[in-house]
């Protein structure tokens, strides 16, 4: 194939900053993406990708973390034959000193590619390009310095959070301490997969939900309170001294009127209908805080579209407090865990399970009592079962 | 052997001193222009944040940049973002500008930030493509790179969006990235159905688990009970690649029929409307690399009726939710075409059942 | 595809080691597919019985047998599954037991 | 069987006027109706229906029209051993001069039970229990005299209209002339069922909907308008005058901001907004009105729960001009019979049949172009068809 | 023989002469009290209404009745409504009164009209119930004659609603009169699996029918081919009676079993809302005639509360949808068993996936 | 339930004429139900053709057949068969086909 890569490089140009760029600089200590280039080109011209299905490849003693990889035409372009990618789970909130980054960058120039996706979508670090035979090697060193896999296959995908109390003034549970405690609780699950499927964890702190909790994570915890939003009237004063249009941009867009200006006060006149939406707060962050008898809502069964549409979490728990050593929160995550693996099929996400077998049968198994909380409305249809 | 379930990094060892002292004990926060923000904790300490933007497919090298301004103003210190932002954090506010300026140095654009009126556009969520990825029915990376060329100056804050709005990207239906709560989502969509390779079927695929693949049953085993494979209904088959990422053996990439759908109107967060799915509006459109021209143009233009038509503080699926579907096709001048119509599982909830709606 | 000898045979596989002849397998080729897997070699007792559980059950169902179920039939903790085949039951234990190679859920 | 009733007897009590009233005066003139009061007690004491299932019997060239009804023990109450009813077709709007309904009130009692249902709830006329013998002759008196049977099995049902120009100022079409034009147009498909199962029509002169047609037929079409709504200042003035709250109680609850108060006056500021609700018509009649060009939007699918749960109408043609002799329209609705009737199971309704066909490849069927307006919104899953 | 097909008598030979006059040129109305209205033609031409309750299941002398009332007053015209109330429509104001005291005498109450702010509520559509259906779970005119006789004070408006209020009642869940959209539904039904006769299946029943009529696939043909039946399967059947409907050889009714469930939260009208469905909120009370106490009860209390805290022209349903159902059953203090969670079809559509409820 | 004498036959039948044991129907027991239908009285050929394929509908697919199919297969109109069978395809036709007696849809 012809070295020249004319549509890969046309894509140096431009403000954004340019993967091609990182592509050609790790390409100087890297032969295998020098020809990742070139297969990047050639996907561009065929318009197809130029990579082989799956493959299975991994660690001693582990089942997942690594994304097994083989080009097409090897022949052609030998030097990324074996291109797998490395998942290793982050510190949670993605939080880091340089010289733990210097580490893994080190390893990785070592042993792999030097390509990274920091992260990938899950919240991994991607080690993006290894060989069968250097994949030991580049765990063992890992490992060595404190670094771990992250899940792969049919296990516990690595648990991520927000920022939260890390910088964040609206967290309403220690999202980055729960998280951690989490993934360390559960290495076996995460490292050997034993689950019909993959299933996900995450934890954003309030219900702006940063980790995009509600769209993609099986076990969803997103923080709330049950008492109401602080109101400091001076700072709502300044607000409006500085001619900010608090009726319009904030009274009117409160979802249920729970909010008002009173004679130049901003006061929760219905606190009892205020949802915890974060809205007001959002908007005023000097003024309104959330309350302080905080923890989180469980919601269950995120996942993507295939294989019956996209699902969103649902509401499971309302509110539960969230302080370690977090044994109600992992032991109603075992229950369910326990009813999915010994009831689902395989490749069968909890929400296809509880749409296949029904939310009430769900709740009657882990043993949650029904509330108007999990649901929109109650149901239209006159078909319920009795006994 | 090396030791195994060491497990990450403890988070805390990780964390800048001013930080670990004010952990969980913040106040409020500023934002002070594009890409930098201030939060102050109960104690008074101060925290300055900036947040540049991010290729996420990047070299060691490229990590060693980051580490080099984070060891000089930040005390070798700094996080990534949910969507993948280096953010740069320091209790000295007279580090903000030197930080930007080396980042900028660095060719790294700082901004992303901001909600409500004048928000910025942050880094778009996307997954591996052609890079990768052996289900990719476009790329990830190349196709970001030639729409964040475009949109550019609303990532740095030189255009602004009236709310918050979160572009992503999926190269396949698997949509890594869970990108079906997006305000403006990118799927990599194919429209032929798979290319049966009864050969291979046999010794790579277990038939059942092929079946029930099939989000819409097209998928049957192979009427001559000699042929250990299966046959595919192509009345039934909505070319969702699940067989395929199953089984190798039912490849459906095509030059030809592959591409992109465009969704919009998604959002995750709970504020003030409930988190909303995306919903499709341009059911396809051609891959056509390197630049994707027709991708980058048809979301460049909802970008700017959205600007031009929402009011403040309203994010794009809100908009619509107000102003109606059809005044949405209409303000974009975007065809209707029936592909838009639900036939799936849940469709006759997408229906219109009243008589309220808009001649637009 | 490249090949290699088992049990005195040239049998196809793939880039993984997962012989793609099924029908070539046999007790022989699966002693010399788990030579690959360190550890594994010699096949014991528990081997045989996990690597026949799954041969079982496949032939039966078409499938590879669930790991919840891989376990609890066979009285196996999970730890120990991965102490008999490092690589887990899937890149180990099936590829033994001349399966397809398990897809998808990666 | 004890000749008392004293369950029934108690409901003769109360100020809501009593249907045991109504067994007892026909009672004196009727056997059957003395043995139906005695069925109703032994239902009450047993708390169960005492009527055999099903039964087929009708009149000579008909297949519809009489619903067959068998007593479970005809020993104990042999007057109601057969009790039919018939299903008399209305005159549209259920208008009536007392000639005709002396005429009817004499046949049933000539050959009757003297019980009536005015109405049944599809429209019909019930003349509720009826002998085998007498079916014929009753009908034969009935057609007589002008009146003719009701749908009723695999057939077009009675369609039926609001009131509309009749005496409603809102309606937006002839909604009584269409529907008497549409039932004698489909005779043959009313009382000789060649579907596979039934199908209704009803039309309602405005979006108030007071036949409820989105809710209960299958062809569904409601009066609307696409010009501007007309107001009248002075006559708002009025409403203001008498301290009607038009803030309060219109504007604020418009569904799309369109209609404001601007220095007292009421104005349609948004006139493309509107969605023709009819809300704020509907509390200030003297004041505003529909819009002059004027005509239906047609709605399909709409029915009772079983067999996948209740559905309402859907839009299929958002604006249709509505004037004799309707060709437009019923040259659609035969289009959709003609799918339905050709591609639909044995009691499958048209909504069922759209939902399992899919909405577009019904569309694609009847050869109507899709539009926005038919949804609430566009697909979420990413599961579409090319070719 | 006698002529078939003739159809229904034209209605314009129905209709009085003013509106024969006034036909489709309608300019206004006017609701004078509690069951009158006034319709004024653009013509200036004025047009009473009275409207009376019935009790749908009514004899010929009932209509004769009313025949005398039309004569005296109306010219020999009157119409029914689409609730089966009957009007008597006169030019004549001056025969208003007289209507009404003629009415009253009769003993029918004048009411049921009006919307918005002071609306009463209407008559019940309702089915045959015992008195002539095979079917049903509970009975029609009993029960709903119990229930108007408690809340007949809102029918001549002696009490008032927020709004217009539509109280629906079906014996089964056929649910003829399609009571699916009603502010408030009372909709018989079983629970109990039916009780097969196997004999009679033989000679009665279609095995396809039966089969297919199921929807949760709970029939299926019996296990001993020599049996031409069916069995049911009992962790499948919620006691639709859609076998029964297409086999009598499947009676489901059970004196003990047999009860009515109550939905809330429906409408027709496309005024503000988009029509909704009702929605389960109590699923099971027991039949106890001839005054259904329990259903009473429950109907008159979720009145009263709806009255109590809904705002002026917001119907059941309007009200629920801004107030949340969490906060509905607070205010009933019913309580919320799990059968209203739902398992059907389009459940997952049902679910809360977002954060913001109320702690009630 | 009651009995009737067809063919020579007691057989049972329910109020509405349809036999209760199906297994004793045959081409003179059709006869005799047809005389119950007026009109229907000696059968025709095409009487004939409708009744044959209404049973041999039901006996393949157990099933009546839907009344598009049974008019399209014989190139009947609609009308023609209310005037062979006054009281329809389900009343009539079905009754003297000796199936059971159409349910529900009415
Ligand atoms: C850093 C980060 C959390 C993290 O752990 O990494 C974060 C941080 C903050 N978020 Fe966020 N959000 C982050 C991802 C998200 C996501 C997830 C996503 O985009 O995938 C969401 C949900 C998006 C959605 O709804 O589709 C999210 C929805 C919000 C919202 C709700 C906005 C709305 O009106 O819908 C707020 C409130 C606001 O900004 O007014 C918010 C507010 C904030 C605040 C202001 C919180 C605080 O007081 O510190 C932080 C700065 C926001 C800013 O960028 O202006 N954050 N935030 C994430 C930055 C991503 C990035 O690089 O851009
Ligand atoms: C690397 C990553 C994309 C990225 O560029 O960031 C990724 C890459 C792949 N995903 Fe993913 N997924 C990645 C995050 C996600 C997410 C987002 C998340 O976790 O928040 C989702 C949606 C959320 C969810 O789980 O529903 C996601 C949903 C899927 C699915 C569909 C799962 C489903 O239940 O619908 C598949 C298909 C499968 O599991 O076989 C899939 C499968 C895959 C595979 C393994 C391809 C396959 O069919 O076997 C991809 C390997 C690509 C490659 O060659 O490197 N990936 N995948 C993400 C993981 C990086 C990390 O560990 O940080
Ligand atoms: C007579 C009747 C039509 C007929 O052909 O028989 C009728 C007549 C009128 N309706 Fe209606 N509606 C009639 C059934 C309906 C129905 C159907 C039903 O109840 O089954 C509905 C839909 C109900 C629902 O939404 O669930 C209906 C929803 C309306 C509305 C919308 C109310 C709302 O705010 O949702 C109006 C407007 C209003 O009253 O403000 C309306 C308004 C009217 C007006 C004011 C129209 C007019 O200008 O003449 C009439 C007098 C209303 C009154 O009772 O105060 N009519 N109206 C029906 C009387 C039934 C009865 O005896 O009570
Ligand atoms: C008489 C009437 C109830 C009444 O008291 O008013 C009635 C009575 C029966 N209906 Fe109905 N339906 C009546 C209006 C309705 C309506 C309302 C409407 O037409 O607007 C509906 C709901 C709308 C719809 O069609 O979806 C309705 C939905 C049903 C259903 C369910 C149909 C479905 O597709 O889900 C059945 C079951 C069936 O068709 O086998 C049914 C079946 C029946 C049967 C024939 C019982 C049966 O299972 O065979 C009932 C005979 C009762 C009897 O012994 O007299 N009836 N039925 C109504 C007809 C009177 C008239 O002609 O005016
Ligand atoms: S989810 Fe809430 S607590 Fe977490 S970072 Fe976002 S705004 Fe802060
Ligand atoms: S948090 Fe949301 S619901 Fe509560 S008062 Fe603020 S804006 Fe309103
Ligand atoms: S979205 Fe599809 S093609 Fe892209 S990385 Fe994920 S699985 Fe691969
Ligand atoms: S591509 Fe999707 S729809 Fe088509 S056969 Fe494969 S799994 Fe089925
Ligand atoms: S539907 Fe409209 S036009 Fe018909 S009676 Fe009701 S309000 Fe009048
Ligand atoms: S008809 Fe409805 S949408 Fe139109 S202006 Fe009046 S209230 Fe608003
Ligand atoms: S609702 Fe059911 S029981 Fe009542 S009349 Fe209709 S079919 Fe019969
Ligand atoms: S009652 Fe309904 S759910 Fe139960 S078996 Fe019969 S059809 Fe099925």
């Amino acid at each position: 194939m012809e070295d020249k890569t004319p549509m890969v490089d046309e894509l140096e140009k431009g403000p954004w900053p340019s993967y091609v760029k990182e592509l050609k600089r790790a390409a100087k200590k890297h032969d295998s993406v020098k020809d990742l280039i070139k297969v990047q080109e050639r996907s561009f011209q065929r318009k197809m990708t130029q990579w082989k299905h799956g493959g299975i490849v991994g660690v001693k003693g582990y089942g997942g973390g690594v994304i097994g990889r083989y080009v097409q035409n090897p022949e052609e372009f030998p030097n990324v034959a074996a291109f797998h990618t490395m998942r290793v789970n982050h510190p949670s909130g993605w939080f880091y000193d340089t010289k733990a980054l210097r580490t893994i960058c080190d390893i990785w120039d070592k042993h792999g590619s030097g390509m990274t996706n920091f992260h990938g979508s899950t919240g991994d670090i991607i080690l993006l390009g290894c060989t069968t035979e250097e994949l030991q090697p580049t765990f063992d060193e890992l490992s060595e310095h404190g670094f771990d896999l992250g899940g792969s296959g049919s296990d516990l995908r690595s648990p991520t959070a927000c920022v939260g109390p890390g910088r964040c003034e609206w967290a309403c549970f220690d999202t980055l301490g729960l998280i951690y405690d989490i993934t360390k609780t559960y290495q076996m699950e995460l490292h050997r997969p034993p689950y019909p499927y993959k299933t996900k964890i995450k934890a954003s702190g309030c219900p702006n939900d940063c980790v995009a909790a509600i769209a993609r994570s099986d076990f969803s915890l997103i923080g709330t309170w049950r008492d109401n939003l602080r109101i400091d009237q001076n700072a709502v004063k300044e607000y409006a001294d500085k001619k900010f249009d608090i009726q319009r941009l904030v009274v009117a867009k409160c979802p249920t009127e729970a909010i008002e200006l009173v004679k130049g006060k901003l006061e929760l006149t219905h606190p009892e209908d205020c949802v915890r939406c974060m809205h007001c707060i959002n908007l005023m962050p000097k003024a309104i805080r959330p309350g302080v008898d905080t923890g989180a809502t469980i919601l269950v069964g995120a996942k993507a579209p295939i294989i019956h549409g996209a699902v969103l979490s649902t509401v499971l728990i309302p509110f539960i407090k969230v302080q370690p050593p977090y044994t109600e929160i992992k032991q109603l995550w075992e229950k369910i865990m326990e009813w999915w693996d010994e009831n689902g099929k395989t490749r069968e996400r909890l929400a296809e399970l509880i749409d296949r077998m029904g939310m009430p049968a769900f709740l009657k198994a882990i043993d949650v009592e029904p509330c108007p909380q999990m649901v929109n409305t109650p149901r239209a249809n006159p078909y319920f079962f009795w006994g | 052997m090396c030791p195994t379930d060491v497990g990450p990094p403890d988070f805390k060892t990780m964390l800048p001193d001013v930080i670990k002292k004010n952990y969980g004990k913040w106040k409020y926060h500023e934002i002070l222009k594009p890409g930098v923000m201030k939060h102050v904790a109960e104690s008074g300490d101060e925290l300055y944040t900036v947040r540049a933007g991010s290729p996420k497919l990047v070299s060691t090298d490229f990590i060693r940049d980051l580490c080099n301004v984070a060891d000089k103003y930040c005390d070798g210190h700094l996080r990534f973002t949910s969507r993948y932002n280096p953010e740069f954090l320091t209790p000295k506010k007279e580090n903000v500008e030197p930080i930007i300026k080396e980042l900028n140095k660095l060719g790294l654009p700082v901004g992303g930030t901001g909600s409500g009126p004048g928000a910025c556009l942050s880094n778009v969520i996307h997954t591996q493509g052609w890079i990768h990825c052996h289900g990719a029915a476009s790329d990830a990376s190349g196709i970001v790179k030639a729409l964040m060329d475009e949109l550019y100056d609303y990532f740095v804050g030189k255009k602004t969006l009236p709310a918050k709005t979160r572009l992503s990207l999926a190269c396949c239906l698997n949509m890594c990235g869970a990108i079906h709560a997006s305000d403006v989502a990118v799927v990599g969509m194919h429209t032929r159905i798979p290319n049966i390779d009864h050969e291979k079927m046999r010794a790579m695929c277990e038939i059942p688990t092929v079946a029930a693949s099939c989000p819409t049953k097209a998928i049957r085993r192979h009427p001559d009970p000699n042929i250990k494979s299966v046959v595919v209904d192509e009345t039934k088959c909505m070319y969702c690649g699940n067989c395929f990422t199953v089984c190798p053996a039912m490849p459906l990439a095509n030059a030809e029929g592959d591409g992109v759908a465009i969704f919009v109107g998604g959002k995750v967060s709970n504020a003030r409307k409930p988190p909303m799915f995306s919903r499709v509006v341009v059911p396809h459109l051609p891959n056509n690399p390197p630049r994707w021209p027709e991708v980058v143009n048809t979301v460049k233009h909802i970008f700017e009726v959205y600007a031009d038509n929402a009011r403040m503080g309203e994010r794009m699926g809100e908009w619509i939710q107000r102003v109606g579907w059809e005044r949405f096709f209409k303000l974009t001048d975007l065809p209707f075409p029936v592909q838009l119509i639900d036939d799936f599982e849940l469709a006759r909830d997408t229906f219109r059942s009243t008589t309220q709606f808009k001649w637009t | 595809m490249p090949k290699t000898k088992l049990a005195g045979m040239e049998i196809e596989i793939d880039e993984d080691g997962f012989i793609q002849e099924p029908d070539k397998w046999s007790k022989e080729v699966a002693e010399d597919l788990a030579k690959e897997e360190s550890s594994v070699h010699p096949m014991s007792e528990d081997h045989w019985r996990l690597v026949n559980y799954i041969r079982d059950y496949y032939i039966k169902f078409g499938v590879a047998p669930p790991v919840r179920m891989l376990c609890k039939q066979n009285k196996f903790e999970l730890k120990y599954v991965y102490e008999m085949f490092p690589k887990g039951p899937a890149a180990g234990a099936c590829k033994v037991a001349g399966l397809p190679k398990p897809t998808g859920c990666v």
